[in-house]
């Protein structure tokens, strides 16, 4: 940390308010500096991050404690601006009653109009636009100044959850109309505990507490995002002290950092799924058994140790383990060249085959992987041809579908099984790229869409999984643990499915 | 735009004895600079050669139980972090970067060299469109400009000798321009004129073999360059496809070992960049001191 | 100029659309559905013909309008606004540091020739020119932040808990000395001095190796005889007369050297965080992100042009020849 | 009669990738005061070796004066230390190169060049300098010298710039001025002009001229006494008249028959067969033997000396010498 | 005797052109208007000093650069209206002898292979007998065949001109430009090469135009002589009558101003006055009026023309 005695700050900053300067300074090393502020458009993490520390939503994910460690219940729906809510009957119209006398930063008060606005915003969107469609909103409407009505399409189970993500924040309409459309692109008009002060996408995020606060004030002075591309400059900084906290830490250094008595690293199973695709289009991946042969020749050991450093978790359904409904059903993979070699010589290619693989580049383990991979591949006389593109060009090229293999990763903004393998899995899924197509998934995920009760959902979520690990159009590798690195100081922090680092619950002891 | 003086490459080279290929290795290997660097070259052109033989172990063979040994009897240079064996790694890598140097210099030497003899020679309007072209290409930062076009081809060996070519392109062409705006005046070149000598014969018997020298010389000095920049992009993911033991790639995986200690991942494929490049380097020095009699007689 | 500035224009444009990748989708996010996709498209004017869209940049380019950064959320205007400073900070720092060194290295070589200090500047200069920058970079965290602890935190160009200086020119160290802020001054320089040391050994090694070979070329003309001919001490003749005359050459190659910092940028800062443009473009190359990569690349090749066209005037300056034609 | 500067055994020697090359070898000459001594010899035969090696300017590292003395106003400037050897250099001694065009630093305006010397040796104010400089230019005729004073060298005619030139060596009132060529660059009736200008000074200034040429007719205008050299060797030593109407040495002869003449008749030249030895194989007996038609046994296999054949007339020829004993 | 040559108002401008789209803002009129016939076996010689387009006049005729405007008729020929082709094959006839004999040889050709280019470029002789047409060449300009195997750094700057001189001797031309082909040599050599280049013209016919700026090798050489001056022929004369008479000042002047090697000879010179003005921006009237002691008004605003006086005798001069 910066211990900095408030009269050294106050002649550096010379603006900050008496009352916050008493408070301690938070400092956060990210990767990325931030695409934009806008709620409806955020969909990186470094903007969601900086959309959550400036804005509230109506409601919030509750918070539970797993092995002493705080993690996000994304099923326990909490009220956030919204007071209480009520659901009709046929669960398609919702109700809120908006908790009084909370305002924006601006002063303006959080009212009807403003939910409205935001939530027109985001059907309108560029980026949030799918997740509104994804709610089944229908229509939004203010019934007076502080009760809104959202009609749904039809009943959605997860309408809550996503309702609750930051896309869906509430956004000053009058501010906006005043400032105009671009607004919201570089400044934040929200109603959350920090005001931004400056943020600047090359170097540095700041924030000032919101001193009036409706929960209450921030217990941060004030909080910076430090922007750090290189991982291991992430690293030597929280060595140092030079920042109080940092994210996305390689694995492999989470080791050193523990055994720093000054930090602490959290690491927490996400739902952040990494796995092996085979276009079941393209020979000979249509066969099932070399999808299966190759899910046995995966080095799983190597790949969570080797590459991990144990920071992961094996894999062991399409769905993350850490999503209610998550089932192993039908997994039975395990290294094993034998059986590897025994499938490939029933699929008719005892001599192996020779296949294309498209890396795509921003992730480090990513390519360890593929080249643990071929190595062990070669061991079945499978060559893998490792094409390498830059992320742009692979996420266009994966659009295509006609990628042979690939490895990918997917988080699921709602942790939800439909929501993940409508994506993924479905037929006509818009994520599944590898061309996986299978009648009875795509029936048992329809029927599960209407299912209103949740055991009778988590039965057939299961049974599409068993049928999923068994066709296995992808080889599982691994569910990543999300990492953060942080001083012994800092108290408060929670694990969010979304990754995002919510800074108004954090403290820090001086 | 500037067209100065490229006084670095030399000037044409006065009639001396150096234009015999043995006094030229002899004045070389007289010049102790340059013999270093004939050296250096000669011993990685010759482990790339034999790198197969003379490896240890397989460059690609992992072994995750032997990851990140720090350098031993049996791993010279250590092992990475798939257990790989450095020392083999860097043996292979001298095959990519020699090999992409030779294909970079290659491209650049084959277009640009027939680019400036045809724009000098014939000069008129194609000549100065030619010429202009090239300085616009010059003005883009190279480095970004073999960005842009190796991440156009698609990242890969291939793609990043084509880039790093095309990117050295201009240097040729400037300097072949150079020496044949200055050769096409010499009276040799018009006494063939007079004698009806057809211009592309002057150009390809007359000017091209006057202004080799100090086309060698670029050259030489051109696959540092090639190297150099062919492992940069390696190094920003723009290079070879993993697992090739290229070095700039082999720095680029091992940066992150650095601040848990483990300096050999870089250092060594990092010493094999350095090397390399020095020794073309020392040679194209050598050899500019070599064909330039002024700076030979010591005057 | 006009043509090559032209000729410039187009290439940019080509390059950037010769590069896969689809901006939309990077901009939709990997989890957007193709609707989404194609809607951001088509707001982008990317479902046009290729001609059209060149018109419709260069009309925009004429308005002074260089695009929209789609991966950061800013206008490409001002994304350079704020990290184009950083990189002429970068930039200017190590021509500093490479005039400083090695332009004395140079002369000290030339006028000891083939003595030990000669060799020494010989084969140091030799050295800093093939050492990559990113290994170079890679070794001075290490050594000079991680195991030393010398240098400060590779984050940024200021210390984090101080404000940058009152913005003047953009240029922290300037900027610091033109407010009196010592204590900016003292941090954004310990800040600046590794990366740009590691950005400007290679520009040190061939300035150093120019300036000694023009200065032994001009130490054998005819007026430097003339001028020892007159009874002036050696080192007036080295310093009036030669110096003058090889700084010509030396020059150019600085002019010349500018595209490869600009390139060499790229690096430094990616491995230094340092906030500039070469990080920038690196980012907008890997995410295809059109309007960046052509205005970096068109304000560096026209900062290239009018660095030469400058490097021009100084010859002016120093050459009459050229002043006169 | 005094003699002014007086050479006497000069050796210089040249390290060369072939090995050493002795270019001047064994030189004595004198020159009196006031007087015109003449230099003629081919291409190579170290005239301008000779020159450079009286004013120490020869190139340090791969030239050294072996043996002999150069004594100058009868004191020996090979044993004086270097300062004072500057003091007299462009003070004392002047000197004109044959190359205008490059013996005058392109960057310097033509004022501060002259002034220069004055400066330096007459301790002249920067004031009293440059009005020096302006009455030199005047003095050697250049038209409008204030405002050539403030061109550049390019500015100006090759006639000019050498005139320039002799106003700078003249600019501290020398008592020798060694002219290398001064006129071979130039035009006829330029060069006419330069004669002129310097027999002219040489009468106002009362200095003596040793005169470097290849030039027979420019001897017979400007020279009271002549030295023939040939390959590093002078071969034949006499006053003007005489060399012209009793040359003894063959070399002389063949040298001015082969004048075409451009008063009189000529049908067919006589020529000297052959050519000027390489000096790093001369041969063993006398030079001139393998190009020389009286040439007899003895001449390949003994090495004539310069003796004195009759008063003021000396000859390095074995047969000369053997018939006048 | 016919004319072999006849050039009628030849003009050679050089453009001047300056800023980036290269706009030609003036010219170097180097030469400006000649008018000559050169007769078969005869040396025409053409003196002037340094940059009166002596060179530009001989490789305009050659048309090795494109003569602006004029006429030139070779042996009948239109040498002007000749295309690229026919230029080339023309080529045979006409050749020319360089000033710089150092350089003037390719330095990586060996002299064999520098006198066989020519013969090869006009398929001159069979392969199997370029070897002994290369030793004859060699023969008849005084080299030894032996040395056909080296490199012309080989050879001193006498030998190397005679290899220049053989080369332009292999295609059997009728008329070769010699451009100062004695200037960089010394006196000794100089000698040797004037001598052989007589002794070839006796032996093969040949008819010279012979460039040079130093009137006592002119004077030995040639049968007529052209003096120049700013790009015009200002006297054309018979030597004999030319150095007995020389009519046009400039003419005198240069006369006089030669270095005569006898000392013995006081002779009175006309020293001129000025620098010779610059083609670019040549003087109005006669060009030779700002150096000319005899300028009159006339002379500063007439162009004089060059004008028939007497058997053969031109001058340019409003004297005559
Ligand atoms: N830098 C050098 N290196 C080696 N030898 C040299 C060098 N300079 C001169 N020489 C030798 O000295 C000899 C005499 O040279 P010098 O320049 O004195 O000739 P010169 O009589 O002045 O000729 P010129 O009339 O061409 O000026 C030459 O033949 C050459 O061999
Ligand atoms: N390629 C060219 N471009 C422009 N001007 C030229 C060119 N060649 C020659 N000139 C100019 O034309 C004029 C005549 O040149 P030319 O070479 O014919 O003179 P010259 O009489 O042969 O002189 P020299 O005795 O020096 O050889 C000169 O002023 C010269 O500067
Ligand atoms: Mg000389
Ligand atoms: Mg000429």
């Amino acid at each position: 940390a910066n211990p900095q005695t408030p009269a050294a700050t106050s002649a550096a900053e010379g603006t900050a308010a008496p009352a916050a300067a008493a408070k301690p300074f938070l400092t956060v090393a990210y990767s990325e500096g931030g695409t934009t502020l806008d709620p409806a458009e955020a969909n990186d993490l470094t903007s969601d991050t900086l959309v959550l520390a400036a804005y509230d939503q109506l409601v919030t994910y509750g918070i539970k404690s797993d092995n002493g460690a705080n993690i996000a219940n994304t099923e326990d729906i909490k009220p956030m601006l919204a007071e209480s809510w009520e659901v009709s009957g046929d669960n398609t119209v919702y109700t809120f009653k908006l908790k009084p006398g909370v305002k924006f930063q601006s002063g303006n008060p959080v009212d009807a109009a403003a939910v409205v606005y935001s939530l027109e915003r985001v059907a309108k969107s560029s980026s949030g636009s799918f997740l509104y469609g994804m709610a089944a909103i229908k229509t939004v409407t203010a019934k007076d100044d502080s009760t809104v009505e959202i009609a749904l399409t039809n009943a959605n189970h997860n309408f809550l959850q996503i309702l609750a993500m930051y896309t869906f924040s509430i956004v000053d309409k009058k501010t906006v109309e005043a400032e105009g459309p671009d607004y919201l692109k570089t400044n934040a008009a929200g109603s959350g505990p920090f005001t931004l002060e400056k943020w600047d996408p090359a170097t540095e995020a700041v924030f000032t507490p919101n001193e009036d606060y409706w929960q209450g004030a921030p217990k941060l002075g004030k909080v910076t995002m430090k922007f750090t591309k290189e991982a291991s400059n992430r690293v030597l900084l929280l060595n140092k002290g030079d920042v109080d906290m940092a994210i996305e830490i390689p694995p492999k250094d989470v080791d050193s950092l523990k055994s720093n008595s000054n930090l602490t690293v959290a690491s927490n199973a996400s739902n952040r799924i990494l796995y092996f695709a085979m276009n079941n289009k393209v020979k000979p991946f249509g066969n099932e058994k070399v999808r299966q042969a190759i899910n046995y020749a995966i080095p799983y050991d190597e790949l969570l140790t080797g590459v991990m450093y144990g920071q992961a978790k094996q894999m062991k359904s399409s769905v993350a383990s850490n999503t209610p409904g998550f089932s192993d059903a039908g997994y039975v993979y395990e290294h094993n060249l034998d059986k590897a070699k025994a499938l490939l010589k029933e699929a008719g290619y005892e001599k192996g085959f020779t296949f294309d693989f498209t890396l795509g580049s921003g992730f480090d383990d990513w390519e360890d992987d593929a080249v643990l991979i071929q190595a062990e591949l070669a061991k079945i006389g499978v060559t893998m041809n490792i094409n390498k593109l830059a992320r742009a060009q692979f996420l266009e090229q994966q659009k295509t579908k006609n990628l042979t293999a690939y490895i990918s990763k997917w988080t699921s903004f709602v942790n939800d099984p439909g929501y993940h393998l409508g994506f993924l899995m479905y037929g006509k899924g818009s994520s599944n790229y590898n061309n996986y197509q299978n009648a009875e998934v795509d029936k048992l995920w329809e029927q599960a869409n209407t299912e209103t009760d949740a055991a009778k959902r988590a039965e057939l979520y299961k049974q599409a999984q068993e049928i999923i690990t068994t066709e296995a159009p992808w080889a599982y590798l691994y569910e990543y643990n999300r990492i953060v690195g942080m001083s012994n100081k800092i108290s408060g922090y929670a694990f969010y499915p979304d990754e995002v680092i919510r800074f108004y619950p954090l403290s820090v002891q001086e | 735009m500037s067209t100065a003086a490229h006084s670095a490459q030399g000037s044409p080279t006065a009639p001396a004895a150096a234009h015999k290929p043995k006094t030229l290795i002899t004045l070389l290997l007289h010049n102790r600079l340059a013999a270093l660097g004939l050296v250096l070259i000669l011993i990685w052109t010759v482990t790339a050669l034999i790198a197969p033989w003379i490896a240890p172990h397989d460059p690609y063979l992992t072994d995750m139980a032997n990851k990140l040994q720090a350098p031993s009897g049996s791993h010279w240079f250590g092992t990475d972090n798939f257990g790989r064996d450095i020392f083999s790694r860097v043996l292979y890598g001298a095959r990519i970067s020699i090999w992409t140097g030779l294909i970079a210099v290659a491209i650049s030497f084959l277009i640009g060299v027939p680019l400036g003899g045809v724009a000098a020679y014939y000069g008129g309007r194609t000549g100065t469109i030619i010429m202009r072209l090239m300085d616009v290409l010059l003005s883009f930062p190279s480095l970004v400009l073999s960005m842009a076009i190796a991440a156009s081809i698609g990242a890969g060996l291939t793609s990043a000798m084509i880039a790093v070519g095309i990117v050295g392109i201009p240097e040729f062409a400037r300097l072949m321009f150079g020496q044949t705006v200055s050769l096409r005046e010499k009276e040799y070149v018009e006494a063939s004129r007079a004698i009806g000598v057809k211009n592309s014969v002057i150009l390809y018997r007359h000017i091209l073999p006057n202004a080799l020298a100090p086309l060698m010389v670029q050259a030489t000095l051109g696959m540092g360059f090639a190297i150099l920049t062919a492992s940069s992009l390696s190094f920003l993911g723009l290079g070879v496809k993993p697992p090739i033991a290229e070095w700039g790639a082999m720095i680029s995986e091992g940066r992150e070992y650095i601040i848990s200690g483990q300096w050999w991942l870089v250092t060594f494929p990092g010493l094999g960049i350095a090397t390399s490049i020095l020794g073309f380097n020392l040679l194209g020095d050598g050899f500019r001191d070599v064909l330039d009699p002024r700076l030979r007689s010591g005057k | 100029m006009i043509p090559a500035l032209l000729g410039i224009i187009v290439i940019t444009f080509i390059l950037s659309r010769v590069l896969p990748g689809d901006p939309a989708i990077m901009l939709a996010g990997e989890q957007a559905p193709e609707e989404t996709v194609n809607k951001i498209r088509q707001d982008m004017g990317l479902d046009k013909p290729l001609y059209i869209q060149f018109f419709s940049y260069f009309g925009q380019l004429f308005q002074g309008n260089i695009g929209y950064a789609y991966h950061t959320g800013h206008s490409v205007a001002s994304d350079l606004a704020t990290r184009f400073p950083a990189t002429l900070e970068l930039t200017l720092a190590s021509i500093l540091i490479a005039i400083l060194v090695a332009i004395p290295v140079g002369i000290i070589a030339a006028t000891r020739k083939e003595s030990i200090l000669d060799h020494i500047s010989r084969v140091f200069s030799l050295i800093g020119a093939c050492v990559p920058i990113f290994w170079l970079g890679l070794m001075f965290i290490y050594i000079f932040y991680s195991i030393l602890g010398w240098a400060p935190a590779p984050m940024g160009r200021i210390s984090g808990d101080l404000n940058p200086p009152s913005h003047i020119t953009g240029l922290y160290v300037l900027d610091s000395i033109l407010s009196g802020d010592l204590i900016a001054l003292k941090s954004s320089i310990v800040h600046l001095v590794l990366p740009a040391i590691c950005l400007s050994t290679g520009t040190m090694a061939i300035v150093a190796r120019m300036t000694r070979s023009s200065m032994l070329e001009v130490v054998d003309q005819d007026f430097v005889r003339t001028a020892r001919a007159k009874g002036l001490k050696e080192s007036a003749v080295i310093y009036k007369h030669a110096l003058v005359n090889a700084l010509i050459p030396t020059l150019t190659v600085l002019g010349l050297q500018f595209g490869y910092l600009m390139g060499g940028a790229v690096i430094t800062e990616t491995i230094f965080s340092w906030p500039g443009i070469g990080g920038y473009v690196t980012d907008s190359i890997l995410a295809a992100d059109y309007a960046p990569i052509q205005a970096f690349t068109l304000v560096s090749a026209i900062l290239y042009c009018g660095i030469n066209l400058a490097v021009d005037l100084i010859y002016g300056l120093i050459d009459p020849r050229i002043r006169y034609e | 009669m005094t003699e002014l500067l007086e050479v006497s055994g000069l050796c210089t020697e040249f390290t060369t990738a072939a090995g050493t090359i002795r270019a001047v070898d064994g030189i004595s000459l004198s020159v009196r005061k006031g007087e015109t001594l003449g230099i003629v010899g081919e291409s190579g035969c170290g005239k301008s070796i000779t020159s450079l090696s009286i004013m120490q300017l020869l190139p340090k590292r791969i030239s050294r004066i072996a043996a002999g003395q150069i004594r100058f106003e009868g004191r020996d400037m090979l044993e004086m230390p270097v300062k004072e050897v500057r003091g007299i250099r462009g003070n004392r001694i002047a000197m004109i190169f044959q190359e205008p065009m490059t013996s005058l630093n392109p960057v310097f305006k033509i004022g501060r060049q002259i002034s220069e010397s004055a400066r330096f040796h007459l301790k002249l104010s920067k004031k009293e300098a440059d009005e020096r400089a302006v009455e030199m230019l005047r003095k050697v005729g250049i038209p409008r010298p204030e405002k050539i004073a403030q061109q550049y060298a390019h500015q100006l005619s090759g006639g000019m710039r050498q005139r320039v030139m002799i106003a700078m060596a003249m600019v501290c009132s020398p008592q020798l001025l060694i002219a290398d060529e001064p006129t071979t660059a130039l035009d006829v009736t330029i060069q006419a002009q330069i004669l002129d200008l310097m027999r002219e000074l040489q009468q106002t200034e009362g200095m003596s001229i040793l005169m470097i040429t290849h030039d027979l007719g420019v001897v017979a205008e400007m020279c009271d006494r002549v030295v023939i050299m040939y390959a590093g060797q002078i071969v034949e030593e006499a006053d003007v008249a005489t060399l012209f109407n009793k040359p003894l040495h063959p070399y002389t002869q063949g040298l001015l028959a082969s004048l075409p003449q451009l008063a009189g008749e000529n049908d067919r030249l006589t020529s000297i067969p052959g050519q000027v030895p390489n000096p790093a194989n001369l041969p063993s007996g006398c030079r001139f033997a393998p190009r020389c038609p009286a040439a007899v046994d003895r001449c390949w296999a003994e090495r004539p000396e310069l003796l004195e054949i009759r008063p003021g007339h000396s000859c390095r020829c074995l047969l000369q010498q053997e018939e006048v004993s | 005797m016919s004319a072999i040559l006849e050039v009628r108002n030849l003009k050679k401008h050089y453009p001047i052109r300056k800023g980036f789209f290269a706009k030609q803002v003036g010219a170097v009129k180097a030469v400006d208007g000649i008018t000559l016939s050169v007769e078969k076996g005869e040396t025409l010689a053409v003196v002037g000093e340094s940059g009166c387009g002596k060179s530009t006049t001989g490789r305009a005729i050659l048309r090795l650069i494109e003569p602006t405007d004029g006429e030139i008729l070779f042996d009948g020929t239109d040498v002007r209206s000749l295309d690229t082709e026919q230029l080339r094959r023309f080529r045979t006839d006409m050749q020319m002898v360089f000033q710089d004999p150092y350089a003037s040889l390719d330095p990586r050709w060996t002299v064999q292979r520098i006198l066989e280019e020519p013969l090869r470029t006009h398929a001159a002789a069979k392969n199997s007998e370029l070897k002994s047409r290369v030793e004859e060449l060699m023969q008849v300009v005084g080299l030894t065949p032996y040395q056909a195997h080296r490199f012309p750094h080989e050879f001193s700057g006498g030998q190397r001109q005679r290899i220049g001189i053989a080369r332009a001797l292999a295609l059997n031309p009728k008329f070769i430009v010699c451009d100062e082909p004695v200037s960089a040599l010394d006196v000794s050599i100089q000698a040797q090469v004037l001598n052989l280049m007589q002794d070839l013209q006796e032996q093969y016919g040949l008819t010279y135009m012979f460039i040079s700026h130093d009137l006592s090798v002119v004077k030995f050489i040639s049968d007529r002589v052209a003096v120049m001056y700013l790009g015009r022929i200002v006297e054309l004369a018979p030597t004999k009558e030319l150095f007995a008479k020389p009519l046009h000042p400039y003419t005198q002047a240069l006369m006089s101003a030669v270095p005569v090697p006898n000392p013995g000879l006081k002779k009175s010179r006309i020293v001129l006055t000025g620098d010779v003005p610059n083609p670019e921006t040549p003087p109005s009237g006669c060009a030779f009026h700002p150096r000319c002691p005899f300028a009159m008004d006339k002379c500063r605003k007439d162009e004089p023309v060059l004008r028939q006086l007497d058997s053969g005798h031109q001058v340019s001069c409003h004297l005559y």
